[in-house]
């Protein structure tokens, strides 16, 4: 841990100000002063104050309490960079850059902290207290869609910037997407159009797929998504079945999947529950079966480098897709990997990736823009083509705030040199057979609306 | 001031009322005088408030009370999305909703009592929670929560586009949000424990403590204590409504999650840590209870160096390495140690320890005596 | 045919999990009238005993990864496979079955301190008040686990010759597609085990007899002059090392996490209130009945005419026992009752 | 099933109950007369008690019926027979030892005036000005005090703030059970006194007890139980002359 920089006591003088502000409504909003253009026409302006705060709202307890404290890591690693402190990271490979390593339009990145709980109510009042008491210009984090989707809306509502973290869920970006929100990670279609021609290849057109899904949304938008491209291949789906989130013991799903006739499982679970039903799958001795002639074979379609430590040997040989991962070989990677283990001494997660991005992209923007106030933002981000972060080259789209890149499909790596060493990056899915229009049946029915800048 | 003045309606909504209103003010130096935080704790006050008319008068204690906030919250955010994003009706359908499912569950649960009673709303909550968050998904949009969207009908806002932006919820026309918000709850929560006061000393009130104490003597005197438990419960059930409704008055979302037997937990919780049975004691304990939630959490290593900067260097980096573990991702463990804490040095709660503080007559504290040995005695007849 | 002795398998196998951990609750409140919301936690620490066991056993020497170049990856051999090389893997792989060994003892002074520490000054508390610091008793020991195991699960493995399936199909003349994991035989039988094991011991020892005239009239007792408090706290003990050597087992099926003990707590008090509050057979019984209950209600053609039956079941059926016979399952008259 | 004779407040006619196969009640037949101390005695395990239960409606007869003031009152609640005026004094006192005794005193009291259900939680109880009094002087009159916590009072005391709270509904029908179990010579003295006193104001009593003195002292009409039955049943004269009920009971 680098030593802390300590600045006047803030966060009590902060309050004591609101003291005596007490029953005025304007007392959310810190102090403004007019000074540029933009002065006193949106939320927690940060003025001429010589600092401006990001809010970092991450799943600190709960069972992704690990993934929230790895994106902590990496959001701790941002403001450095981005304040000019350590190495630097992917400041130095970004393309384009307007950023300097002087904070951000010259005022020094400060933070604040939350816990989700992987909660919507516990989320939304963790981004709340740092809206309303710590005047955030920007919040960011998470690791589930519900939440996500949550924190997005609040944003929205409120008039601050929403950087996404960790949300897979078609909707973030389809029925339930935002004018102030951005999502770097990738989503469920994408992972179904990447991993189709990768199982194809490896398991040929023939197959009879028996699908067990997490009962909530993310787990149907992840189920149809696969489906439509594992038919699209060839496939058949025998059989879809909705299991209870936190179920634990899977056995009762999976034993029917033994005399189904099905030749493949396709777990669309996440977090514990994929490692509990992976572990209990191959447990059952799926992976062993022989079926219509084929070896029986399992497919995780969302794979995260530290669930998958969770379910230990089970996850060798089997495919999934993650949005990144520590050992892509380009600069931009590597800057990012060198910085995080250099300062831990581990290499970062996914989740970490796409919080680091997401708050460097969103200081970017407010560069490019000139100014923190959400609607510039938003303009500056819309449309924005960017490299050098890990994911090649990658857009902003304007029309649902989704980045499209290109997407990685994994495979449990056989033979590991490390702990860290767990999956294997089989293929580089290129951006265009990712992509889709807007108006996509799996992303239809949302409208991003206005941009919000919030009551000054 | 005599004891009459000091016990009497008029001074305790006073003093309430006074200590609710002033809020922003007093909460501002500890860091939670920010409006989010304070509706939490009205909106929490109240469901404890509305809890202790159950748990506290009669002693039955619910596990499934957070079903009722659930369902309080849908009927709002429903009544945003067809009728208006007035906040009235809202309030009114929640707790009209809430009181005709709070009835069906209590009918069925106030056939028993005690722990089978407990474990009946339990589950009772957690097949409401577990459908809410799969199969109900039209009614409750699931996991992510029921939102607004910008096609909801309304049919009663006659076309107020808002620039294709979401409306908020408004008490005609005054938005429901920050500090607008907190003072529209902090009003509620007066009102409710203004009630809830007037039951705790009415005849009504009287008889709900007389089946927690000896449910068998009041059959025995000419009671039907079943009506009585119904209604308590159904009341609750109501207070739970407007709670649940309140939260999506000030943030118009209702997630699954509200449902959980962890949070039917927290209101327990909540309730015994303020002090059971006692008028004030589960607003403290709600208050307390989301305090930590909201602050210690929020905790991390460059603001607890801020907050200690004013010790020297080495004492500051001490202080840091011990707190550390209790605050940010650890304030689940202060809150744990806290309950512990609490219920072993203070059985009745932080009520009694500010009893204890400040004294109180030799009487009651004789009268305390002699409840804690007839529960005793109702323990070992179990 | 298969499917449904399959579905039997699995509700026996998920029966036998809640049986032991509701054994152990119903053993604590049935002798000591103490309602134990800090019981999931001993669970989720016999879990842990085993994870314990085998990060010590799998204590490695670490070769760096010359290839990582930011940060320190070792590939990582156990000291154990380096010293002894012919037996060394065998005792690695065997960490759970000899994690049960170290798990009595340790669960057992885990469960006396727990009772002397605590739980004895509130026997004569409120229910509400018990619930409250076992609670808060239970979320300290959590994230404790927390702080020391991150909030991942963890893989621990059952040993390597019991890591497949077994054809008990073929095995006892049926269909060869029945096919079921070894584990969780073995689990099953566990169970039956420890079950059978605490039930002789509670029926054919005196201290098992005194301990039962306790449950039925503790004050009787006391008056022949016999130290029943000092029986109950070695009975609170024995609940503490059923639900440990409960968590053990179960850690090769489903792999430990800090919270896994809060996920069984609310089903487990349901388990022991359909059995009837004290009864132990009747403990035992609800485990395996809402198990099998439970992987019924999972299949398709179940589902597929009630959607959602498989969320709801065990409450459901709680529900319905409750009202038909308030005494639960195998509940004596006037035990807790009204 | 006997007719009812003139005067009769309680009949318990022809009562047949048991657990199991132990027959605790067969053909039991009592009448209560108005204004009368009805004494039931017997051996330990009898049958008064469970007696007791039946009338009051914790226990549902197997056959018979429970006749009060004309009316059956088998198969109702115990709140209902309350209701329709009787009270139970019960051998452990029956208090509500978490409340003061004015509360204790005063619950009975809105009973009475409310029946068994009344929706009022805006009233204030403090101004319930007629209980209010009504209960302060039966307190006074028993010599106890409004603000005392309940559950600390004597054992007599709390028998003595039970029979309070029976009185303060002027019940048709008084319950007794064994009014005087565990009292000292001195406290049992004064419960007769009490008793006696209560006696003059013509309430019908029915009493269960072992302590002939009490029994002796306040009885018109004595009932003999034993094995579920009745063995003889008339004056204290009357029984105390009867050569069964020597041999069974007051003989050994």
């Amino acid at each position: 841990m680098s030593k802390k920089i300590i600045t006047t006591n803030d966060w009590s003088r902060r309050s004591v100000l609101k003291a005596g502000l007490g029953t005025a409504a304007v007392a959310g909003a810190p102090m403004f002063y007019m000074k540029n253009a933009y002065a006193a026409e949106y939320l927690n302006d940060p003025g001429d104050a010589s600092s401006v705060k990001f809010g970092f709202n991450v799943p600190q307890t709960g069972a992704y309490a690990d993934e929230g404290a790895d994106e902590l890591r990496a959001y701790e690693l941002a403001v450095q960079h981005l304040n000019g402190e350590g190495d630097g990271g992917m400041l130095n490979t970004m393309q384009p850059s307007s950023l300097k390593g002087n904070g951000v339009l010259g005022k020094k990145v400060e933070f604040v902290t939350g816990d989700t709980q992987t909660k919507s109510d516990a989320a939304r009042a963790s981004a709340k207290r740092m809206i309303e008491k710590d005047g955030v210009t920007m919040i960011t984090g998470g690791s589930s869609s519900g939440v996500a989707i949550a924190v997005q809306g609040l944003c929205q509502e409120a008039g601050v910037i929403f950087m996404a973290g960790l949300t897979h869920s078609n909707d973030t970006t389809g029925k339930d997407k935002r004018r102030n929100g951005f999502r770097h990670f990738f989503n469920g279609y994408m992972s179904g159009q990447a991993l189709g021609p990768v199982l194809e290849k490896a398991y040929g057109k023939e197959r009879n797929a028996y699908h067990l899904t997490a009962d909530y949304t993310w787990g149907w938008t992840q189920e149809a998504s696969i489906k439509a491209s594992t038919e699209s291949i060839g496939w058949k789906t025998g059989n879809t079945v909705k299991t209870p989130v936190g179920a634990g013991d899977f056995s009762q799903y999976i034993t029917p999947v033994l005399n189904s006739g099905a030749d493949t499982l396709i777990l669309n679970h996440y977090g514990k529950d994929m490692i509990n039903s992976l572990t209990q799958a191959v447990q059952f001795g799926l992976r062993d079966k022989q079926v219509n002639g084929q070896d029986f074979v399992i497919v995780v379609p969302l794979y995260s480098r530290l669930m998958a430590q969770g379910a230990g040997e089970n996850v060798k040989g089997i495919f999934g897709s993650t949005n990144w991962h520590w050992s892509l070989p380009d600069a931009g990677s590597q800057a990012f990997v060198k910085s995080f283990g250099q300062a831990y001494g581990f290499p970062p997660s996914q989740a970490a990736h796409t919080c680091y991005v997401q708050a460097l992209l969103y200081a970017d923007a407010c560069e490019r823009a000139g100014t923190f106030m959400p609607c510039e933002v938003v303009k500056a981000l819309e449309d924005h083509k960017f490299d050098g972060m890990g994911n090649g080259p990658t857009e902003y789209r304007g029309a649902d705030h989704q980045c499209f890149k290109d997407v990685l499909v994994v495979k449990g790596k056989d033979n590991p040199s490390s702990q860290f060493d767990v999956l294997e990056v089989v293929e580089v899915t290129p951006r265009a057979q990712v992509e889709y229009e807007p108006d996509n049946e799996f992303f239809a029915g949302g409208d991003l609306g206005p941009c919000n800048n919030g009551a000054a | 001031m005599t004891k009459k003045v000091l016990e009497s309606e008029l001074f305790i909504m006073l003093l309430f009322a006074g200590a609710v209103l002033t809020m922003p003010l007093w909460l501002a130096p500890i860091g939670a005088g920010y409006p989010d935080l304070m509706q939490k704790f009205a909106i929490f006050g109240l469901f404890a408030i509305g809890y202790n008319v159950l748990f506290g008068l009669t002693g039955y204690l619910s596990f499934g009370h957070a079903a009722f906030l659930g369902v309080g919250s849908y009927a709002a955010v429903w009544s945003f999305k067809l009728l208006s994003m007035n906040v009235l009706p809202a309030i009114f359908f929640s707790m009209i909703f809430s009181g005709i499912f709070a009835y069906m569950i209590g009918f069925v649960s106030l056939r028993r009592s005690g722990i089978y009673f407990s474990i009946l709303t339990l589950a009772f909550a957690q097949m409401s929670y577990n459908l809410a968050y799969s199969v109900l998904t039209p009614i409750t949009n699931g996991e992510t929560g029921l939102q607004l969207t910008l096609n909801d009908p309304r049919i009663l806002d006659a076309a107020s586009s808002n620039g294709g932006a979401l409306p908020s919820p408004t008490l005609f026309g005054l938005k429901m949000s920050g500090f607008e918000g907190f003072y529209f709850c902090a009003v509620l929560l007066i009102i409710g424990f203004f009630i809830a006061l007037k039951i705790s000393r009415s005849p009504f009130g009287l008889v709900l403590k007389g089946i927690k104490s000896n449910q068998t003597r009041m059959k025995f005197t000419g009671f039907n204590t079943r009506p009585y438990l119904i209604t308590a419960f159904v009341i609750s059930g109501m207070y739970a409504g407007l709670a649940g409704s309140l939260m999506a008055v000030t943030d118009p979302l209702a997630g699954a999650e509200r449902m959980q037997w962890t949070a039917s937990g927290e209101v327990v919780l909540m309730t015994i840590l303020g002090g059971v049975g006692t008028l004030v004691g589960p607003v403290l304990g709600a208050g307390i209870i989301k305090y930590f939630e909201n602050i210690f959490s929020a905790f991390n290593d460059r603001s607890l160096h801020e907050v200690l900067a004013f010790l020297p260097d080495g004492m500051e980096n001490i202080v840091v390495t011990l707190v550390r573990p209790f605050v940010g991702e650890g304030w689940h463990l202060t809150l744990g140690v806290l309950f512990m804490l609490v219920i072993i040095f203070l059985p009745g709660g932080i009520m009694q320890g500010i009893d204890r503080i400040f004294g109180k007559s030799k009487k009651k504290k004789a009268a305390e005596a002699a409840a804690a040995t007839a529960r005793m005695g109702e323990e070992q007849h179990g | 045919m298969d499917a449904i002795l399959l579905q039997i398998l699995n509700g026996l196998d998920k029966g036998g999990a809640y049986a032991l951990i509701a054994l152990g609750l119903t053993l604590a409140f049935g002798t000591l009238g103490i309602v134990n919301f800090a019981h999931g936690a001993l669970f989720m620490l016999g879990a842990f005993c085993a994870v314990s066991i085998q990060s010590i056993l799998t204590l490695s020497k670490k070769v760096k990864d010359e290839s990582v170049t930011f940060f320190d990856a070792y590939k990582e051999t156990p000291y154990l496979e380096i010293w002894f090389p012919e037996i060394g893997p065998t005792i690695i792989d065997w960490a759970v079955p000899l994690s049960i060994l170290i798990a009595i003892p340790v669960m057992l002074l885990i469960g006396l301190a727990m009772e002397r520490g605590l739980i004895r000054f509130f026997y004569k508390r409120t229910h509400a008040e018990q619930i409250l610091v076992t609670f808060g008793l239970a979320i300290v020991i959590q994230e404790i686990i927390k702080a020391n195991f991150g909030a991942n699960p963890i893989p621990t493995a059952a040993p390597d010759i019991v890591a497949g399936s077994a054809n008990i199909g073929s095995l006892v003349g049926l269909s060869d597609n029945i096919v079921y994991p070894w584990w969780r035989l073995i689990y099953l039988v566990f169970a039956l085990v420890v079950i059978g094991g605490v039930f002789a011991f509670l029926q054919f020892t005196t201290f098992g007899m005194v301990v039962r005239a306790g449950m039925h009239d503790r004050d009787m007792v006391n008056l022949l002059g016999i130290n029943v408090e000092k029986r109950f706290t070695i009975v609170f003990g024995l609940a503490a090392v059923v639900a440990g050597l409960a968590g053990v087992m179960y850690a090769p099926i489903l792999p430990p996490d800090y919270h896994i003990g809060m996920d069984f707590l609310v089903l487990s008090f349901v388990v022991v209130v359909v059995g009837g509050m004290g009864s132990l057979g009747g403990a035992v019984a609800a485990g395996f009945l809402l198990g099998i209950l439970q992987s019924f209600a999972s299949t398709n053609e179940v589902k597929s005419i009630i959607p959602g039956i498989d969320q709801i079941i065990i409450y459901l059926v709680a529900v319905v026992i409750l009202l038909v016979r308030p005494r639960g399952l195998m509940g004596r008259r006037g035990v807790m009752e009204d | 099933m006997a007719e009812a004779e003139e005067n009769t407040v309680l009949h318990i006619a022809d009562i047949h109950k048991s657990f199991g196969g132990l027959h605790a009640l067969s053909d039991v037949d009592l009448q209560v007369k108005e204004g009368t101390t009805h004494a039931i005695i017997g051996p330990n395990g009898a049958g008064k008690s469970t007696l007791l239960n039946v009338v009051i409606g914790r226990l549902i007869p197997d056959t018979g019926a429970v006749v009060f003031d004309g009316e059956v009152i088998t198969g109702k609640t115990p709140h209902e027979i309350n209701q329709a005026g009787v009270a139970r004094v019960f051998q452990t006192p029956e208090i509500f030892s978490d409340l003061t005794v004015f509360d204790n005193v005063i619950v009975p009291i809105l009973s009475k005036r409310d029946g068994s259900y009344k929706f009022n939680p805006m009233a204030k109880l403090s101004a319930q000005k007629e209980a209010h009094d009504e209960a302060m002087k039966l307190i006074a009159d028993f010599g106890l005090k409004a603000d005392d916590p309940s559950g600390s009072l004597s054992r007599g005391d709390k028998r003595r703030l039970e029979l309070a709270m029976c009185l303060s509904q002027h019940p048709r029908l008084l319950l007794l059970d064994e009014p005087t179990a565990g009292m000292s010579r001195h406290d049992t003295n004064s419960t007769i006194e009490l008793l006696k006193k209560i006696k003059e104001g013509g309430m019908t009593k029915v009493i269960i007890e072992h302590d002939m003195h009490v029994v002796f002292s306040l009885a018109d009409r004595i009932s003999v139980l034993a094995e579920g039955r009745i063995i003889a049943d008339g004056t204290p004269e009357e029984v105390k002359a009867n050569p069964v009920v020597q041999e069974a009971y007051l003989g050994g």
